[in-house]
């Protein structure tokens, strides 16, 4: 329900939320056709930091592509690891260990949680509350400690390699892991739910705004976190399972009203059924070595390979063309808030300007990953 | 870091001049100009942990008109590049830069033979006052980078510099 | 699988000429058989994709059609440059949105000279941005397209730079 | 009260001392009090437990270029942040502080005060149109109707009070609720009043929170969706003297609250009475405020707008006549 407005049209003046601006999390610059305070046309301008990662990926091989993948989204780059490292081995035929896998998994879900954690921080941010971020980055710093003890790093993480993953983890982690989980489960519903989503102002200002239908979704390739807040259940590690998240049961959380509110709630309970796989895969742990044998400089066969992968913010897809030498011949990375951000122009049309931003807010842009 | 004292102005008052100096060590004001991941870094930085606020810089302006310090953490890309020289023109006088991060400092991974869109370090379009290297730099680099500029300002360094190794 | 037998029997009216090369489990890769249109089931644990679908430029867009109907979404529109064979080729990727997963890899290719192929904007709105980047990245143009202009580069580039000879 | 020249300049340093002090150290209050909050520590490198701090900032935003940008508007660019400090610090000039601490005791302060008021809406107005930036002009717009459509049930719940005391001078409504806190204007107890003045007390609290653009009504300045709201364009002191107007407008809207209805400088068990009371009602008052803007996210502009006419007036206009008749029967 936006504000029924009749859009006169005949004073609009155009605005520039420009490439520097709080709410834009980056370097998006949408022009916005403004009739008053209301928004007529949006048209998102992208491209301000587009950093070549293509041209770079036919130019090296394999293996030095890695660490650009964890620069295009910062926030989830285990997940941009673990594409890249799927469709590699999928191309060359590489065996993972079975320990590597439960790795991945594990280390996958931990970094999940703190995109969400972040993406809270920062929609409530937009929104003009300024304490929630502090409290999500004090658990998020939590994570960050145990990412590091075993990646190296703290945000850009290349841990993966294409035959399993470069540390194994040891007990201190998985210790670790259990008291971090215990302790945002106790957080979760004091500090998170009660102060912040049962605000009534927080209410007020996300419930029925930006309401984006389950059609427009199909018709603009929205997938994650947008496309489960408009009643589809498309999740890809449920749909098109990979990895060892089959051994696991996690439900996907689907909320058919596609407004903010709806996705708002969907990675809130994502963050849950996140802590159950971790939960799960840490009680199955198995043994074993966590590299398995590759070759030293990979010639996958000449042909077409494609792999997706469950970002936090939808279904990240790696195109790559080989033609049997040994750098990519071509890969096109197909990036989730590239196709969530692209129904922002027709969403926004009509509304507030302060609900398109808190509608911008709820899509969980990262910049990067769109210009690539 | 050389001793060079920032000239406030043609007439030199030494003790005013140390006074202000010294006012604005404390309050640098940086601008919200978060372009990639660096920008990340320095959210954590103003978090409960790192806590900018110590140094009174935690009032992140959005506007260039009210801010000190332009952090640039991230990657200017050729697109971008007219819009970061006139955020910095649009800051008034006693401004200063730190540039954050391998991609501020030189373009950092993305510094290759085919690179035809990214502008290979800030001070290609500004002067730079500080350095941070990093991909990303920790947000104890930052705040070391805030000590440093502080240095740099009034010619005394806050906390003893530690020496690594 | 039911799905994939639906969309296969959909697909295979548009090319009655080619009987679609049953079965051939794609191991010889997209090359081996130098087959000019069709349709080829592909394995997708090696592949990714269920179907690899080759058809002419203009049968795109026919092609964006019945996957439409099919309830297919657009994941994603790349563009390859063979060199050697001077030729643009442009992939689509359909897949499905929800339920059975059946992911469809349809592929045209264009003469390197001056590349063209209509636009399935009209169809899948998704496309309008991504073949905005392809023409950006490849300078292939996309017939009747709303507002073909660059994306990602600065406007005023004059240059596309994955084409495998460009060298800034 | 004979107005000599030397009490006269005794009050005029008086207020500026206490405006100047409030103004500069109200901003490490709020950044204190927001670490706090936050659980970090706020500003502590600059002097004892950051003491100091508004003395940088102020020295940095003293020495600052005053950089006035193309196509404004040049007088009215430079009069606005000025015409919005006046009012705050003539506003103090009416405030009993105590007893006989108090500037000038005239008969019709209230009415001086909310005069004063709706010069610093105009101030924010002519700040945002003067500086020439599309995010200043929404924000003055969005300035001006909030600030109006705060006003008039604050006025309303004023009225209630003054026709419960009987004066529109500040001085003679504080000395009537002298004793101890059951004679404060919020439990009067005789003829019935106690209630209508909890419901005037609330609003009128509401409706200061409004007047001074504050979260969770920051429509004017709203950090995320307006870049820096009417305050983009201003560099150095001029955007000094906005914050200090805000955090002049607090203290004005504190001592209000506490003079009308928590009796200005009586204490709450009946001892002697003292300015130290008036001040420590203020300081509580201006922390729930930093409290508030620290807790609450931003409303809409449209919400907004209906709580004050469709909620807020009616509500007052009710208290208004309920009182007069609580008057005229007993």
């Amino acid at each position: 329900m936006t504000v029924p407005v009749h859009l006169r049209h005949d004073e609009t003046f155009v605005l520039n939320l420009g490439p520097q601006h709080p709410a834009t999390h980056g370097v998006l610059r949408v022009k916005l056709t403004m009739d008053g305070e209301y928004v007529v046309k949006a048209e998102p301008v992208l491209g301000y930091i587009h950093r070549m990662h293509e041209k770079l990926a036919e130019g090296g091989t394999f293996a030095q592509f890695m660490p650009n993948t964890a620069r295009m989204d910062y926030l989830h780059a285990l997940a941009f690891n673990h594409g890249w490292a799927l469709v590699v081995e999928k191309a060359a035929g590489i065996e993972v260990p079975e320990r590597a896998e439960y790795i991945r998994v594990i280390t996958v879900e931990l970094n999940r949680i703190a995109s969400h954690l972040l993406w809270w921080a920062a929609f409530l941010l937009d929104l003009g509350g300024f304490t929630p971020l502090l409290y999500a980055f004090d658990d998020r710093e939590k994570i960050i400690d145990l990412l590091e003890r075993i990646t190296g790093s703290r945000l850009t993480y290349c841990y993966m390699r294409f035959s399993g993953v470069y540390n194994d983890i040891d007990d201190e982690f998985v210790a670790g892991t259990r008291d971090f989980i215990k302790r945002l489960r106790g957080r979760m519903p004091r500090l998170y739910h009660d102060l912040v989503t049962h605000n009534i102002i927080l209410i007020k200002r996300i419930k029925d705004i930006g309401f984006v239908s389950a059609e427009q979704c199909r018709r603009y390739g929205a997938t994650g976190p947008v496309a489960r807040g408009s009643g589809i259940d498309y999740d890809i590690r449920k749909n098109e399972p990979y990895s060892v998240y089959p051994e696991f049961d996690f439900d996907i959380p689907v909320f058919p009203e596609g407004d903010s509110m709806a996705r708002y709630m969907v990675r809130m309970h994502e963050m849950e059924q996140s802590m159950r796989i971790i939960e799960q895969a840490l009680d199955k742990l198995p043994g074993g070595p966590v590299m398995g044998k590759a070759p030293k400089v990979l010639k996958p066969e000449a042909g077409y390979y494609y792999s997706a992968v469950e970002t936090a913010r939808g279904s990240l897809g790696h195109r790559l063309v080989c033609n049997g030498d040994k750098n990519p011949y071509k890969l096109k990375l197909r990036s989730p808030t590239f196709s969530n951000l692209s129904l922002f122009g027709e969403v926004a049309e009509g509304m507030l300007l302060a609900d398109a931003l808190a509608f911008m807010g709820s899509l969980d842009l990262v910049i990067p990953e769109i210009d690539r | 870091m050389g001793e060079e004292n920032v000239p406030a102005s043609i007439v030199q008052f030494a003790q005013l001049d140390k006074l202000l100096n010294l006012g604005r060590a404390n309050s640098l004001w940086p601008m919200t100009f978060g372009l990639a991941c660096c920008a990340i870094e320095m959210m954590c930085t103003g978090g409960s942990r790192y806590d900018i606020s110590r140094f009174g810089a935690e009032v992140f302006r959005p506007s260039p008109r009210q801010s000190d310090v332009m952090i640039v953490a991230g990657t200017i890309n050729k697109k971008l590049e007219l819009a970061v020289k006139t955020l910095y023109d649009q800051m008034p006088e006693p401004k200063w830069v730190i540039a954050m991060g391998n991609c501020a400092i030189s373009g950092g991974p993305f510094k290759v033979k085919g690179n035809y869109n990214v502008v290979e370090g800030a001070d290609k379009l500004f002067p730079v006052d500080v350095y941070i290297p990093g991909c990303p730099p920790r947000p104890e680099a930052l705040l070391e980078g805030i000590m440093t500029l502080e240095e740099k300002i009034t010619g005394k360094r806050r906390w003893p510099r530690v020496h690594p190794g | 699988m039911g799905l994939l037998e639906r969309t296969q029997a959909a697909l295979a009216e548009l090319f009655p000429e080619a009987a679609s090369a049953p079965g051939a489990a794609g191991e010889g890769g997209a090359e081996a058989p130098p087959r000019e249109i069709g349709i080829l089931v592909t394995d997708p644990g090696k592949h990714g994709s269920h179907l690899d679908v080759l058809c002419h430029p203009a049968q795109v867009v026919a092609v964006a059609q019945i996957l439409d109907r099919e309830g297919y979404f657009l994941e994603a529109i790349s563009g390859v440059d063979w060199l050697d064979k001077q030729q643009f080729e442009v992939v689509y990727d359909y897949n499905r949105l929800g339920g059975e997963h059946c992911r469809v890899m349809v592929r045209t290719a264009l003469d390197r000279t001056h590349p063209v192929v209509p636009t399935i904007s009209g169809v899948f709105p998704a496309a309008d941005w991504h073949e905005r980047e392809t023409f950006d990245f490849y300078g292939i143009h996309f017939q009747d397209h709303p507002n073909l202009i660059r994306i990602l580069l600065p406007e005023d580039a004059d240059f596309h730079p994955l084409r495998k000879d460009y060298m800034p | 009260m004979e107005t000599s020249l030397w009490r006269a300049l005794l009050y005029l340093v008086g207020i500026m001392a206490f405006a100047g002090v409030n103004a500069a150290w109200l901003g490490w209050c709020e950044r204190k009090g927001a670490a706090r909050i936050q659980r970090r520590i706020g500003p502590c490198e600059a002097g004892f437990a950051g003491l100091l701090q508004p003395l940088a900032d102020g020295l940095k935003l003293l020495s600052k270029q005053l950089l006035v940008p193309q196509g404004v508007d040049g007088i009215i660019f430079r009069v606005a942040p000025v015409l919005a400090m006046i009012p705050a610090i003539t506003s103090m000039a009416v405030i009993p502080f105590s007893e006989n601490i108090g500037a000038r005791a005239m008969e019709l302060s209230v009415l001086l005060l909310f005069a004063l008021a709706s010069i610093g809406m105009i101030a924010i107005l002519l700040g945002g149109w003067a500086s020439g930036n599309k995010y200043a002009i929404i924000s003055a717009a969005r300035a001006v109707s909030q600030n109006l459509a705060y006003e008039i049930p604050m006025l309303i719940t004023v009225i209630t009070v003054v026709m419960i005391s009987g004066s529109m001078n500040l001085r003679d409504i504080a000395l009537d609720q002298q004793g101890g806190f059951w004679h404060w204007n919020i439990f009067r107890l005789e003829n019935g009043h106690f209630l209508t003045m909890w419901i005037s007390f609330i609003i009128f609290f509401i409706c200061s929170v409004a007047e001074t653009n504050r979260a969770p009504f920051d429509m004017a300045e709203a950090e995320s969706e307006l870049v820096a709201g009417f305050m983009t364009e201003y560099g150095s002191m001029g955007f000094g003297l906005f914050m200090m107007g805000e955090y002049l407008n607090i203290v004005v809207g504190a001592c209000l609250t506490a003079t009308l209805f928590l009796g200005g400088w009586d204490c709450p068990f009946g001892l002697t009475p003292g300015v130290w009371w008036f001040l420590l009602k203020i300081y509580i008052l201006i922390f729930t405020f930093i409290w508030i803007r620290w807790t609450y996210p931003r409303t809409q502009i449209y919400r907004l707008l209906n709580l004050s006419w469709k909620i807020l007036i009616p509500f007052s206009l009710a208290n208004l006549l309920v009182t007069a008749a609580l008057i005229k029967v007993f």
